[in-house]
């Protein structure tokens, strides 16, 4: 457990190898990578095993002094943390041998993989970190990896813009978040969990003051994790390499957020303002995303759209007093979305075109990736017995322990979304016949393959941490943290699971009646009601309206100033200066060469001199 | 015996600057312009052996000080006029206000 | 009244009648001879102020010398009547408003000054003690004057000297 | 006493006196001659850098010879007014005086590019150093105004001779407006020395920190303070008074710009620190609030007009202008936070932004512009160039990791303590950063390359030296700050105990 600051350095030191050499590794250059990633995983895997039953272990150093506070850094290892760093890991590591194969033949290949240690060093770091300013700087670091990420195609407009929303997006969340810490500091004095934990169970915060921080901290939150209504970068991270949305933009970096509002736990519960912000900003970003992704028709767009879906789902749960739920959904979200982007990625890689509308009966061809993906699918769907069943089943419950009915009613309502949207585009995908000739379609080789079958193993028995059957190890595994949780309602009323399994039979049932048997017609929203399908489509116009407002807002607003700047400001400076100019050229008229009169301006000159003297001298009083 | 105060012979000093500093600033004629000069001079001079007599260190400084005054003020005469005869030959006037050559 | 404050108003009278008759004639020549009392006054002031030896040069060098070279370049110069082109009477005005004002300032500056006990001894042999102090103390401005002079000799041969070669070229 | 501050501020005269014995013909002995010219100082203040003590307060390496003293007839008796020779560092200073002569090797390497004139080039270069050595070394107001006037004259020169099209004017407006800052300093100095009788930094914080001292009332302090204010707010520069500078970012050769903004806009910040918070700490904290105002205004105006602008070098010069608000904010916090935010803001937008002016001076030179417009897919044809103005850019927007973001949360987490409400609003700041740095790095580097790049001219090894020095130590500071906030700490404990009376 000494060694855990070694899973970060690893994929650091795999960065600077190939960000220095990576030109002449060329391909080789991934397995710098995976090498690094493999390493990485070992020791994530000992350390979590250390961990199971054992106390939280942290070390930390002076880093920079404040007067007498004394800023650290540092790293900690608790259960909430060693689970994140296997998922990370194993995620990572997993995309790692994905990519060698996906990418192959791309003339930036060593910089994929370098940008890809980049991410994976500040996710971990941002994981292992003992205190809200490390997390904070990880933070702002995996932002950058996303960025770099997504900005990969440098060349196409499309990844330009998508990499700068992505940052500056998330950056407004981030501006919460760093209130929020700086806030925290002067109120509880430290930026390190157990001091501020400490200050919260103490009551030395006010209450206002702990809802508005918590707030602010969860602003960070949902920039992160692309909740409602900083949401719209997420889909269009896509633009990055499919690899890299497995990776960052389906479980790791955008799970940061959930994985914030976790570690900060006590100070959400101790403010129940907060606590149904994150609830209601869960629900409702479920129940939107969720409604978007019905109509989308870019494969990965779709799962992005679900990804934001899920990921309210997790907020949703936490914001409850779900925090086993969240943490558990978060965990088996990793995998079967990470399956899913990757045997998308398959998918695009053999039909090159995401557009779900031009692909269809796969399923004969790619034998492999397709059942893959669908347990993926039925997986995320709530399909009893896959691992998102479990952890749906115990969002549902905690909410519906929780009392707010409401949400209740709409996370069960995006479960039926859920559901149908996933087997919409599982049946469009694989099942008919090909809309299109894509040539020779042919199976992903074995790099590809393997880590989607790894997945596709874990999509199914992580479920099995945390059931009501066979016992709750993760809630037990989590308990022993530094978060102290309250006891929950796992034994709900036994109705719950059995409408989530309704819920979600109706949906893929509903898909399959659309889109496999073509019983019902695809298009009868659209034609029944135009307008909505249309505003669905566009995505609410939630891009147009931000277009509209603050882009342009900000855009007039600094016209405006550089107007200011030019005219006003200039304008007072060019102006003193034609007032000088004109002075001198009055003066220079009055001189004419004339002796007496430049003596007679002389004696006028000392005589006003000689005024002020005399009335500073006093000669007058 | 000291019954003239000092600040009777300084007023007399600037009565005396002050008319030639009127002078020096409307006559028009440059002999006069010098001659007014050569007046304010004398003022000074006033003053320095006003000075030496009444001063807070009363010596023969001041009167050797108005002697190099002197001195000064017969040779800038001299040249002054020098100039003028110049400017005469060239302008055929000694009216200082067509004397504007300093304009270019 | 002591013959001393007598003597020294007369003077001072006809120091300021002087001036201010220059500037009142209109003749040129007029205006200097008024000068020329003027000077003599000043002259006389010096005594009173016991510097006989300033007194002497200043009867020698300005009614004497100064005021003949100005009668020189009066009459080696062609005059119209003064009144024939006055000053704008602005400028005049100004002027005078200027040198009023400077008057008033310097006259509340200098009014009821006086610092100290006039010297005794100045008048005793005063010619002498200005001479040694002059090739003693101050024998270096003394032979700076001397070089002035020598100087403002030849400066004002070369600017009065009719330019022989331009009017050779003539 | 060792010489070692004197030889110091002086060595750049080494270089000069070679430079001079030199043909003005001969290109490549004059630039050699100026860089070992600039490498001497660098050298030097690496060897004073060492030999200081670092957990010690107060001045080091200090000098003082005897210079001009004269008595006032009114003062009377013993009031000897007296001008000394003195130098001297502190913790702050010795800082500064490194990144100085660093600083100023990286821009003769820059200076490459020079085309014409390198002798007197080079000459009015190290001049420029001299000066601004000095500034940091001077310890008494007298020899600090000298040495802040030695770099303005070559600075005129080299902005008005080497500049761009429009570099005259650039050159009469830096010339005018530091001209007026100077006078206002020269007239508080001239003050200051006559009412408190002495010059020196120390005699004057102890004279101005006793109460009642005569003719040092409240209103002069505070006329004095804002008379600095002014004065240095011109150099700084502070929202109006800004103009001049963004001419001359636009208009001075690069390297010089590397300078200028590297260094010279830090002699206003280091004198209202100093200066303003040393000297009158009481009635710094009464104006503390408009001190933040200005700060955000500084920040959220350069911002703002960063976003529109379409020239490389204009956006850079704006977003100058919003990272000195951070250095206002910092000093308006008036606490441990806030002040090392402001000072580590100095250090690291010195670095920062000599960086991003190096590579304009790389790209101008290979593409002839600096019209974002021109520029697009820069990553394809020189991916070292991009990759390095990319890191800038991050580091620019106060990315963890990198010196900029320790600086930028110092001075929030400073100003949140004291002033909530107006630090809040200056933490739109921070995305707006984000906004123009991204739109202005990104339009570069990103997108379709140009066919007409030449590819294959990327950074030679001369360029690249500068260039990863610089982004070297933006990020040793970024990811270790103790290295540099330990002999600041003493500075900023004197200062620190000032501000409690």
């Amino acid at each position: 457990m000494q060694n855990a600051w070694l899973i970060p350095l690893l994929p650091l030191l795999s960065f600077i190898l190939l960000l220095l050499f990576g030109k002449k590794l060329k391909e080789a250059s991934a397995y710098a990578g995976i090498g690094a990633t493999l390493l990485s995983l070992m020791l994530a895997a000992a350390v979590m095993l250390g961990q199971w039953g054992g106390e939280s272990y942290k070390a930390e150093g002076v880093w920079l002094s404040i007067g007498k506070h004394a800023v650290t850094m540092g790293y900690e290892i608790n259960p909430l943390n060693a689970l994140m760093l296997v998922i990370v890991t194993l995620v990572s590591f997993l995309v790692h041998v994905y990519s060698k194969s996906y990418m192959r033949g791309d003339d930036r290949f060593h910089v994929f993989f370098a940008y890809l240690g980049l991410f994976t060093f500040a996710m971990l770091g941002l994981v292992l970190s003992p205190n809200l300013l490390q997390v904070y700087m990880f933070w702002e670091l995996v932002g950058l990896g996303s960025f770099l990420l997504i900005g990969y195609y440098y060349f196409k407009p499309e990844a330009k813009a998508a990499a700068k929303k992505a940052f500056i997006m998330t950056r407004i969340g981030d501006v919460g978040l760093f209130i929020g810490i700086i806030l925290l500091y002067w109120q509880a004095g430290s930026f390190e969990y157990d001091e501020i934990f400490k200050a919260i169970a103490d009551g030395t915060i006010s209450s206002d003051m702990i809802t508005l921080i918590a707030i602010l901290i969860f602003v960070g939150a949902v920039g992160k994790s692309g909740q409602l209504p900083l949401h719209t970068w997420l889909p269009d991270a896509m633009e990055g390499p499919t690899p890299v949305s497995a990776l960052i933009h389906a479980a790791t970096m955008v799970a940061a957020g959930v994985y914030l509002v976790a570690a900060m736990y006590p100070l959400f519960e101790a403010s129940s303002a907060a606590m149904t912000t994150v609830a209601v900003v869960g629900g409702i970003t479920a129940i939107f995303a969720a409604s978007i992704g019905l109509m989308q028709k870019d494969i990965k767009r779709v799962l992005a759209y679900s990804t934001v879906s899920q990921l309210g789902y997790m907020m949703l749960a936490l914001g409850s007093g779900g925090y086993t739920a969240g943490v558990f959904h978060l965990m088996t979200h990793a995998f079967f979305k990470a399956l899913l982007f990757l045997a998308a990625g398959s998918v695009i890689h053999a039909v090159h075109t995401q557009n779900i509308e031009e692909m269809g009966g796969l399923w004969r061809k790619l034998k492999i990736t397709a059942p893959l993906f669908l347990i993926g699918a039925l997986s995320i769907s709530g399909f009893p017995l896959f691992s998102g069943f479990f952890s749906k089943d115990e969002i549902l419950m905690a909410t519906y322990g929780d009392g707010r009915y409401g949400l209740f009613v709409l996370a069960v309502l995006a479960a039926f979304f859920t559901a149908f949207y996933m087997f919409r585009l599982f049946f469009m995908v694989f099942a008919g016949s090909p809309s299109q000739e894509h040539g020779k379609v042919g199976e992903s080789d074995g790099p590809m393959i393997l880590p989607m079958a790894v997945l596709g193993v874990l999509a199914v028995l992580a479920g099995y941490l945390n059931t009501p059957w066979f016992g709750t190890f993760l809630a037990d595994y989590l308990s022993h943290g530094p978060v102290r949780f309250a006891a929950e309602g796992e034994h709900g009323p036994i109705w719950i699971p059995i409408l989530a399994t309704a819920v979600s039979l109706a949906g893929i049932l509903l898909a399959y009646l659309m889109y496999g048997k073509k019983k019902l017609s695809r298009n009868w929203l659209s034609r029944s009601l135009p307008s909505l399908s249309t505003i669905v489509y566009r995505k609410y116009y939630v891009d147009e309206a931000y277009d509209a407002t603050v882009v342009r807002g900000t855009t007039g607003f600094s016209c405006l100033w550089s107007y200011v700047d030019r005219y006003l400001v200039e304008g007072a400076v060019n102006g003193t200066v034609s007032l000088i100019q004109w002075l001198g050229k009055r003066g220079s008229y009055m001189y004419d060469g004339q002796v007496q009169r430049i003596g007679a301006v002389a004696v006028a000159g000392l005589v006003i001199i000689l005024l002020f003297f005399a009335a500073a001298g006093g000669y007058f009083s | 015996m000291n019954s003239i105060p000092l600040s009777v012979y300084l007023v007399l000093a600037l009565i005396l600057f002050c008319i030639g500093l009127f002078g020096a600033l409307t006559k028009r004629n440059a002999v006069i312009v010098l001659i007014s000069i050569e007046l304010m001079l004398n003022a000074v001079n006033i003053n320095l052996v006003a000075f030496a007599k009444y001063g807070a260190k009363p010596g023969l400084t001041g009167q050797i000080f108005s002697l190099f005054t002197i001195t000064v003020a017969a040779a800038e005469a001299a040249v002054g006029l020098a100039i003028l005869m110049a400017l005469y030959r060239n302008r055929k006037t000694v009216n200082v206000d067509e004397m504007d050559i300093m304009k270019r | 009244m002591t013959g001393e404050m007598i003597a020294f108003f007369i003077l001072a009278l006809a120091a300021i009648a002087g001036g201010v008759l220059m500037i009142n004639l209109s003749n040129v020549v007029h205006m200097v001879v008024a000068l020329v009392f003027t000077f003599l006054a000043i002259a006389g002031i010096y005594i009173t102020l016991s510097a006989e030896f300033v007194a002497a040069v200043q009867v020698l060098i300005y009614s004497g010398a100064i005021t003949i070279i100005m009668l020189f370049g009066i009459m080696l110069t062609r005059h119209e009547r003064d009144t024939a082109s006055k000053m704008p009477r602005m400028t005049v005005l100004l002027s005078g408003a200027g040198v009023a004002l400077f008057f008033l300032i310097m006259f509340f500056g200098i009014n009821r000054l006086s610092l100290g006990s006039p010297a005794a001894d100045l008048h005793i042999e005063n010619t002498k003690k200005i001479g040694v102090e002059l090739y003693s103390k101050y024998i270096i401005p003394f032979e700076l004057t001397s070089v002035l002079l020598l100087v403002a000799l030849v400066g004002a041969i070369v600017l009065a000297k009719r330019d022989e070669e331009k009017e050779a070229e003539k | 006493m060792s010489h070692l501050i004197s030889i110091l501020v002086f060595s750049p005269l080494a270089g000069i006196l070679a430079l001079s014995l030199l043909s003005s013909k001969n290109e490549r002995a004059l630039k050699l001659a100026g860089l070992l010219g600039a490498l001497l100082p660098m050298l030097i203040a690496v060897i004073a850098a060492a030999s200081f003590e670092r957990s010690a307060s107060g001045i080091q390496l200090a000098e003082q010879v005897n210079w001009i003293s004269y008595k006032m007839l009114k003062t009377g008796d013993a009031a000897y007014f007296s001008i000394r020779y003195e130098v001297g560092a502190n913790g702050l200073s010795i800082v500064l005086m490194l990144l100085t002569a660093v600083i100023s090797v990286l821009a003769a390497v820059g200076s490459w590019t020079v085309k014409r004139d390198w002798k007197s080039y080079f000459i009015f270069f190290l001049i420029l150093e001299l000066g601004m050595l000095g500034v940091f070394a001077a310890q008494n107001l007298f020899l600090f105004f000298i040495f802040f006037e030695i770099t303005l004259i070559p600075m005129f020169f080299l902005i008005g001779r080497w500049g761009y099209a429009d570099r005259e004017k650039a050159a009469y407006s830096f010339l005018i407006y530091n001209g007026i800052g100077s006078a206002i300093l020269l007239i508080v100095f001239v003050a200051l020395f006559m009412r408190a009788g002495t010059l020196n930094y120390g005699e004057l914080a102890k004279i101005l920190s006793t109460n009642g001292y005569p003719g040092l009332g409240s209103t002069f302090r505070m006329s004095v303070l804002i008379a600095l204010l002014v004065a240095f707010g011109i150099k700084l520069p502070i929202v109006p008074l800004h103009t001049w500078m963004l001419r001359v970012h636009v208009q001075a050769p690069p390297s010089i710009v590397m300078i200028h903004s590297g260094i010279l806009l830090k002699i206003g910040a280091y004198g209202l620190f100093t200066f303003g918070i040393g000297f009158f700490p009481a009635e710094f904290k009464q104006l503390a609030v408009w001190i933040a105002v200005l700060g955000v205004i500084n920040l959220l105006f350069g911002a703002f007009l960063a976003i529109v602008q379409t020239d490389l070098k204009k956006v850079l010069a704006y977003s100058s202008v919003s990272h000195m608000g951070i250095v206002l904010i910092g000093f308006a916090a008036m606490n441990e936070a806030g002040l090392k935010g402001a000072i580590f803001q100095l250090i690291s937008h010195g670095l920062i932004s000599a960086l991003l002016f190096f590579l304009i001076g790389v790209l101008y030179e290979r593409t002839g512009s600096s019209d974002l417009k021109d520029y697009s897919g820069l990553a394809g044809a020189m991916p070292v160039t991009a990759g390095v103005l990319l890191a800038g850019g991050l580091a620019s927007l106060g990315l963890p990791g990198m010196s900029g973001f320790i600086s930028e949360f110092l001075a929030f987490l400073g100003l949140f303590k004291v002033m909530p409400v107006i630090a809040a609003v200056g933490t739109l700041g921070i995305v707006l950063t984000a906004v123009y740095v991204l739109r202005a790095v990104l339009s570069v580097t990103f997108g379709p390359t140009r066919e007409s790049y030449p590819v294959g001219r990327d950074m030679t090894a001369r360029e690249k030296i500068p260039a990863f020095v610089l982004l070297g130590l933006v990020l040793v500071i970024g990811i270790y700050p103790g290295m540099l906030s330990e002999p600041l700490h003493t500075v900023l404990d004197t200062i620190l105990l000032g501000l409690r009376g």
